[in-house]
C-alpha cells in the first residue's frame, strides 16, 4: 500500500511537450511510473518517451483513463489545466507551479472542498513519491527508499533534508507528498492525514510544516481526535525575517498568534506530536519511535 | 506589489468609492499651479509604503500654499521608518463625524477574503484590537456566494452601526471594496480611517493595498503603477536575474543562498541556534545554471553586511554541478574577500563535489550537512 | 418516520413580520409546526405569534438552533437569504419564492450540488408537509392526511389536486414535497427519491412532473437503478402551447426530444413507473398498488 | 424578455464584441440623412421577435438610398410571422468568408450554460442539427469554472476549426459571450451567423438575446430597452394586473382561469381530452383578491374567440371565497353572454361555494371535480 499514486497509477502529464514536462516525464518513465498519456493542445498525435500525447485532457481520459494528473505548466495556465483535469473526472491533481496568482488557488479550493475523493497537491509542490512504487513529481527520487512512513511537507527543500536524514538511518518511506509552500495549498495536512492513517503501510507520518497560516494547527486538531499513528513535525521559519507591515490588518489578524512557528508547535505537542528540530531530528525521532 | 496611497485611491475611484479631493506632489515647483483645483485647509501626506506614517511625524496640516510649501521642504526626501520620501499626497479636509475601519485581507485557515470592520478606526485600531477585540467584527466571506447582505449586517451590527442609513453607505462600500479585492487580485485592502461626513456618506481618507505579486501581469492598470514603486537596488537586481533577495537583519553577517524558502528558512534557524544571524537571503528558485548561480552570489556579496556565505543546495530540478560551477565562475572572476560555505545534496551532487574539490581556493569551504555548514560559515568569520 | 419535516423540526422563518411570513407562522403553528424563530433584520427582539425574531440567521442558529428555514422573502432577496441559511449552518432550507431570477438559482444549485446533507427545496414551491406532524409551506393543509404515499410536484395545483383524490379514498401521505415550478428548482426528484426510498413508512411514490427540463428523465434513471418501491407518475402539459420560439438553439436542443412529455412518459415508463392520465388517475392506480 | 437584434447588438458592442456598422430605421423621412454615416451596399433586415426571418422574406439588399426606401416601404409596417415590421436595422454588408452558429443557453439538466457552435451556421443550422448532429460542439460551463481555454479548444476541435488565429479569435468571442450571458442574466444569446470577414477576425451579423423576465430588474439599461419591445394589448393588461396572460391556441374556443402553471397545463390537457380546445390562459398567481379576480375575467372575456371559461382554483394562498367574490362582480358588474363554469378547492371552499350558490345567475355554472369542468364548459357552449 501507499497513499495517491503507487504501481496502479495512471498519470497524464499536462504539459508533456514543453521542456520541463518532456524531461520529467522522461524521469517518472525511468522510475517506473505508469505515465499513460500526455496532454498539449495543438500536439495531439504525437508521443513524447513514447507516451502518447493528445489535445485535450477530455481525450486523453476517454483514450487512455488516466487516474492521476501532473501539470507541467506555467503558473498562469494553471488555474485552466486543474480545471479541465476536473472537469473530464480526473480525482487527483498535482500542480507543481510556482507563482500561481492566490486568487486562482482560492477558486480551485473552494470549487473542490466538498468533493471527498477530489485530492489537489500544490500548487508549488514537488509532487508525490511512493518510493520503490510511482512518483508523479520532480523530486530527486535517489534519495528515497520504500519503507512505513508516510511524509507530508510545505518545502521542498526541508523534505529531502529529512528524507535523505531518514534513508541514511535505513527508514524508508510509504509515500511522500509536497504539498506545496504556496498560501494556499488546495489539499493540505488534515485532508491528507486520513489516508496515511488508512494506509496499512504507513506506522508514522511526518508533517513538515513552516510559519504563516493555520494548516498545522488545523492538523493538529485531527490528529488529536483521529490518528492513532505517531506524529512527527518539524516547524521551519522560528527565525525567519518579519516583512515590512503595510496597515493594520494583519496585526490585528496576528493578535491570536495563529500561524507563529510557536503556536503551530504548541497545537502539534498539544496534540501528541513529537516536535523536531531540524530535519535530522526528525529522524532520529523516528528511529526511536519505529524501534 | 504594495501600492502608494495616491495609487490605492486611483483604485478606490475606478471602482466608485469616493476619496477626498486630492493633488499628488513630487516637486515643489509651480506649487500654486499644482494646488489650484483645491480648497483649504488641506492635509499633506507623505507617500510611503510602511505602516505608522501619522505617528512618525510624516502627515502635517496646512492652511494656504506657503504652509503646503514648508511642510513638503520638511517632508519630500526624508526619510520615514526606512523609506524615503518621494511623494506627498495634498487632500483636502473633510469635516469629519466618525472614524471607522474597514480591511479585507486573507483568511488562511478557511481560504476565504476576511473582511474586518470597526467603529473605532484611525490610528490606535491596534490597540483597539489588543483591549476590545469585541469591538472589531469580522466576517469570512466565502468567494463563492461573494460578500452578501447578510454579511454586510453581520459587519454593522458587530461593528457597532445601527442608523439604517449609514448600515446601507456601509454596505454600499463593503460590497466596492470586496469586489475590488477580488477583481484586482489585491492580498490587502485597508481603509483606515474610512470617514463618516456629516451628510452620512462614507469616504475613505487612506488606503493601503496590496496586490498579489504573481496576479500583476492581469492588470494592466496596476502594471503601469509598478513603475512608481520604488524597489531596493538589491532586491531589482534579483528580480531582473529572476531570484528573489530577501533583507533578513540588518544586525546579521551571514549572507545565505538557497534554492526554496523552506530550506532558506531551516538556514536561518541552523544559524541563529549557533549563536549567529543572517543578513540577507537569496533563492534561486529551480533549476538555476551556473552563470545564474554566479550571478547570484555577486548579488549577495554586494551587501557589505555579508561576512561569509553560506551556499545550501538540495538538488532536484536544480543540478549540483550547476550550483559548483557557478561557485566556482562568482570566485575566480571576482576578487571577494569573503568565505564561502557550500553544503550540496541530491541531483549530480558527486559531479558538484568534484569540481569544488579541484577549485583550490581557501574561500570555497565544503560541508556535508547543514548543521556542519551553519558550523563552518559561522567559524569562517572569526 | 417522513422525510425533510417532522415532529422534531426545529423551523426558522426567514421574512417572519412580512404579511405572507406572518400569516403563514400562524398557520404554520395551527398545524403544530414546531416555529422556534424567525429573521427580520432590524426586527430583532420582536415576536410574532410568541416566535422569537432576531436580526440575522446565525443570531436565530446560535440561540434556538433550527435545523429548517422556511423563506417567506421576496424573490429578490431570496439569493442572499439562502446563502445567510447556508452559511450559518441550516442544511435544510425551502423557498416558496416565485420570479427568482434563474441565475441566482443556478448559483445555489452548484453551491450546493456536493453537499450530500444539504436539500434547499423551490424556488416557487408550496413547501413540505409530513400530514400530522409538522408543515414548512402555504399548502391548504385541510387536504392532506397521514399515510404511505410519498409525494414530490413541480406544480403546487396538480400535487393538491392528487392529495385531494388520494384523501378521499383513504389514501394518506408520508411527505409531500413541492420541487418546485421554476426552470431550476434546486433539490429535484432525482435528489429526493433516496430519502423515500429510505422511508419506512414511505410505501409508494408519486411524481408529479411537467414538460420542460430533463428532471423526469433524470429521476427515471434513479428509479430504475434503485426504487424498490413502486412509482406512480403524472406529467402535465401533453397540450402545452408552444412558445414563439426566437432562434435555433432550442430546436437544436429539442432535437433530442428530452424535455417533451412523451420523453419523460417514455423513460419513466421504461423504468416500471405508472404512469397516470390525471390526477385523479393516480389515485386510482395507488388503491390498487397498495390493496 | 426578448430583445430585438439592433438592442442585443448594443448589448454585444458594450462587450466588445464588433458588430457591423449599422443604423436603425423607424421612419423613411430623412432617410439619406439617417443613412449618411454608412457604406453601401447595404442589408435591410426587419426587426421582429421571432425566427425565420430570412425565409419569410423579411431580409433585402440595397445598393442605395433608393433602394433602401423602397425595401422600408415594403417591410415597414407588414407583418412577418404574426410580428409587425415597426423597425429595420440597415447595416453595411461585409466581405464574409464562412459563416458559424454560435449561442448559449441553460441545459436544465445539468444546470448550466450550454454553448453551442458550428462551423456550418447560417440559415440551415436546423437542418445541420437534424442530419449531421455530430457537425454541432455542444460544451456546458460549470458556472464556478466560467469558461475556460479547454471549452473553446473543444468547441474549435469539434466545431471543425484548426486555424490557430481562428481558434484564438473564437475563444475571445465565446468568452465575451459567456460573460454576457451571464453578467446580463441572458437565458439565450445566439449569434447566427457569426461572420469569419477576410481579415481572420469576427463579427456578429445577427443577435437573438433573450433576458430573464425575473431579472430585468437589476439591469438597468435593459430596462431602458423594454419600452421598445411590443407587448400584446390583453398581455400588457394581465401583466400590469399583476396577472399572466397566455395565448394557447389561434383556433380554440375555451378561456381558462387559474392559480398555477400546473394546473393550468392541467385544464388544457382534460379540455383537449374531451375534445375541445383551449384558446386563452389566464395565471393568477397566489392570493387574488375578489377584486382582482374580476379584473381578470374581463381581461379574459376581451378575447372574442372565448365562448365559455372555465375556472378552476385549488385554493392554497388563493382562498376560494375571493374567487367566488370576483365572479360574481365580474357577471354582475359586466353583461358577458360566456358561461363560466367555476370549480373550487381548497381553503374556503364551502364559503365559495356558498356564495355561487346564492348568485342565481345561469351564466355561473359549478363544476365537483376538474374532469366535470371540463365537460360542463365544453357542454355550455353547444
Amino acid at each position: 500500500m501507499s497513499v495517491l499514486v503507487d504501481k496502479n497509477t495512471r498519470l497524464l502529464v499536462q504539459g508533456i511537450t514543453g521542456r520541463e514536462g518532456h524531461f520529467h516525464t522522461t524521469r517518472m518513465l525511468e522510475y517506473g511510473t505508469n505515465v499513460v498519456a500526455g496532454v498539449t493542445p495543438g500536439k495531439g498525435g504525437q508521443t513524447v518517451e513514447g507516451v502518447p500525447v493528445y489535445d485535450s485532457v477530455a481525450e486523453a481520459v476517454a483514450a487512455q483513463q488516466p487516474d492521476t494528473t501532473i501539470l507541467f505548466v506555467p503558473p498562469r495556465f494553471t488555474l485552466d489545466g486543474i480545471f479541465e483535469a476536473l472537469n473530464a473526472g480526473i480525482r487527483k491533481v498535482i500542480t507543481i507551479a510556482e507563482g500561481v496568482p492566490v486568487r486562482d488557488m482560492m477558486e480551485v479550493y473552494h470549487y473542490t472542498k466538498n468533493m471527498p475523493d477530489v485530492y489537489v497537491i500544490g500548487p508549488n509542490s514537488f509532487g508525490v513519491i511512493s518510493p520503490g512504487k510511482s512518483k508523479a513529481g520532480f523530486m530527486a527520487h535517489e534519495i528515497y527508499s520504500p519503507g512505513p512512513v508516510g511524509i507530508m511537507s510545505r518545502s521542498a527543500t526541508n523534505s529531502y533534508e529529512t528524507v535523505l536524514a531518514m534513508t541514511r538511518r535505513g527508514i524508508g518511506q510509504s509515500t511522500a507528498i509536497g504539498v506545496g509552500g504556496d498560501m494556499i495549498p488546495v489539499s493540505s495536512f488534515a485532508k491528507l492525514l486520513p489516508l496515511f492513517q488508512a494506509d496499512e503501510e504507513t506506522k508514522a507520518v511526518v508533517l513538515i510544516g513552516e510559519i504563516g497560516g493555520a494548516d498545522e494547527e488545523i492538523a493538529a486538531e485531527y490528529i488529536k481526535k483521529h490518528m492513532t499513528k505517531p506524529v512527527v513535525a518539524y516547524i521551519a521559519g522560528r527565525n525567519a525575517p518579519k516583512g515590512k507591515v503595510m496597515g493594520h490588518a494583519g496585526a490585528i489578524v496576528g493578535a491570536s498568534g495563529v500561524g507563529s512557528a510557536q503556536s503551530k508547535i504548541e497545537a502539534l505537542t498539544a496534540a501528541g506530536v513529537h516536535i523536531a528540530d531540524s530535519p535530522n531530528h526528525v529522524a532520529e525521532i523516528l528511529e526511536k519511535l519505529l524501534a | 506589489m504594495k501600492l502608494y496611497e495616491y495609487q490605492g485611491k486611483e483604485l478606490f475611484r475606478q471602482y466608485g468609492l469616493p476619496t477626498p479631493k486630492g493633488v499628488v506632489v513630487k516637486s515643489l515647483d509651480n506649487l500654486e499651479e499644482q494646488l489650484q483645483s483645491l480648497g483649504f485647509p488641506v492635509v499633506v501626506k507623505s507617500q510611503v509604503l510602511t505602516g505608522g506614517r501619522g505617528k512618525a511625524g510624516g502627515v502635517l496640516f496646512a492652511d494656504n500654499v506657503a504652509e503646503v510649501r514648508a511642510a513638503g521642504s520638511k517632508l519630500l526626501g526624508s526619510v520615514l521608518k526606512d523609506c524615503t520620501v518621494d511623494a506627498l499626497l495634498v487632500e483636502e479636509k473633510v469635516a469629519v463625524v466618525e472614524e471607522y475601519y474597514l480591511s479585507i485581507t486573507v483568511d488562511r485557515a478557511s481560504r476565504m477574503p476576511l473582511v474586518m470592520f470597526s467603529r473605532s478606526g484611525g490610528m490606535d485600531i491596534e490597540e483597539v484590537a489588543k483591549t476590545r477585540p469585541e469591538a472589531i467584527a469580522k466576517v469570512t466571506v466565502d468567494p463563492q456566494m461573494g460578500v452578501r447582505g447578510f454579511h454586510c449586517e453581520m459587519l454593522a451590527k458587530v461593528g457597532g452601526v445601527t442608523d439604517p442609513g449609514i448600515k446601507k453607505e456601509l454596505a454600499k462600500v463593503v460590497k466596492t471594496l470586496y469586489n475590488l479585492y477580488y477583481q484586482k487580485d489585491a492580498t490587502l485592502v485597508e481603509v483606515n480611517p474610512l470617514m463618516l461626513l456629516t451628510d452620512g456618506t462614507l469616504i475613505a481618507a487612506d488606503a493601503k493595498v496590496d496586490i498579489d505579486d504573481s496576479a500583476v501581469y492581469r492588470h494592466a492598470d496596476i502594471r503601469a503603477m509598478e513603475e512608481a514603486v520604488p524597489v531596493a537596488p538589491l532586491v531589482k537586481e534579483a528580480r531582473d536575474t529572476g531570484f528573489l533577495y530577501i533583507d533578513v537583519d540588518e544586525t546579521g553577517t551571514v549572507g545565505v543562498i538557497s534554492n526554496g524558502s523552506g530550506m532558506i528558512m531551516s538556514c536561518i534557524d541552523w544559524i541563529a541556534r549557533q549563536g549567529g544571524q543572517v543578513t540577507c537571503a537569496l533563492d534561486l528558485g529551480g533549476g538555476a545554471t551556473a552563470d545564474r548561480v554566479a550571478e547570484g552570489i555577486k548579488i549577495v556579496l554586494k551587501n557589505s553586511r555579508v561576512k561569509s556565505l553560506l551556499i545550501s543546495i538540495f538538488g532536484g530540478i536544480t543540478r549540483c554541478d550547476e550550483i559548483a560551477g557557478g561557485v566556482l565562475k562568482a570566485v575566480t572572476e571576482n576578487d571577494f574577500g569573503v568565505p564561502i560555505v557550500t553544503r550540496l545534496e541530491g541531483t549530480n551532487k558527486e559531479k558538484g563535489l568534484q569540481i569544488l574539490s579541484e577549485a583550490d581556493s581557501k574561500k570555497i569551504i565544503v560541508a556535508a550537512s547543514l548543521p556542519e555548514a551553519a558550523d563552518k560559515v559561522l567559524k569562517a568569520q572569526q
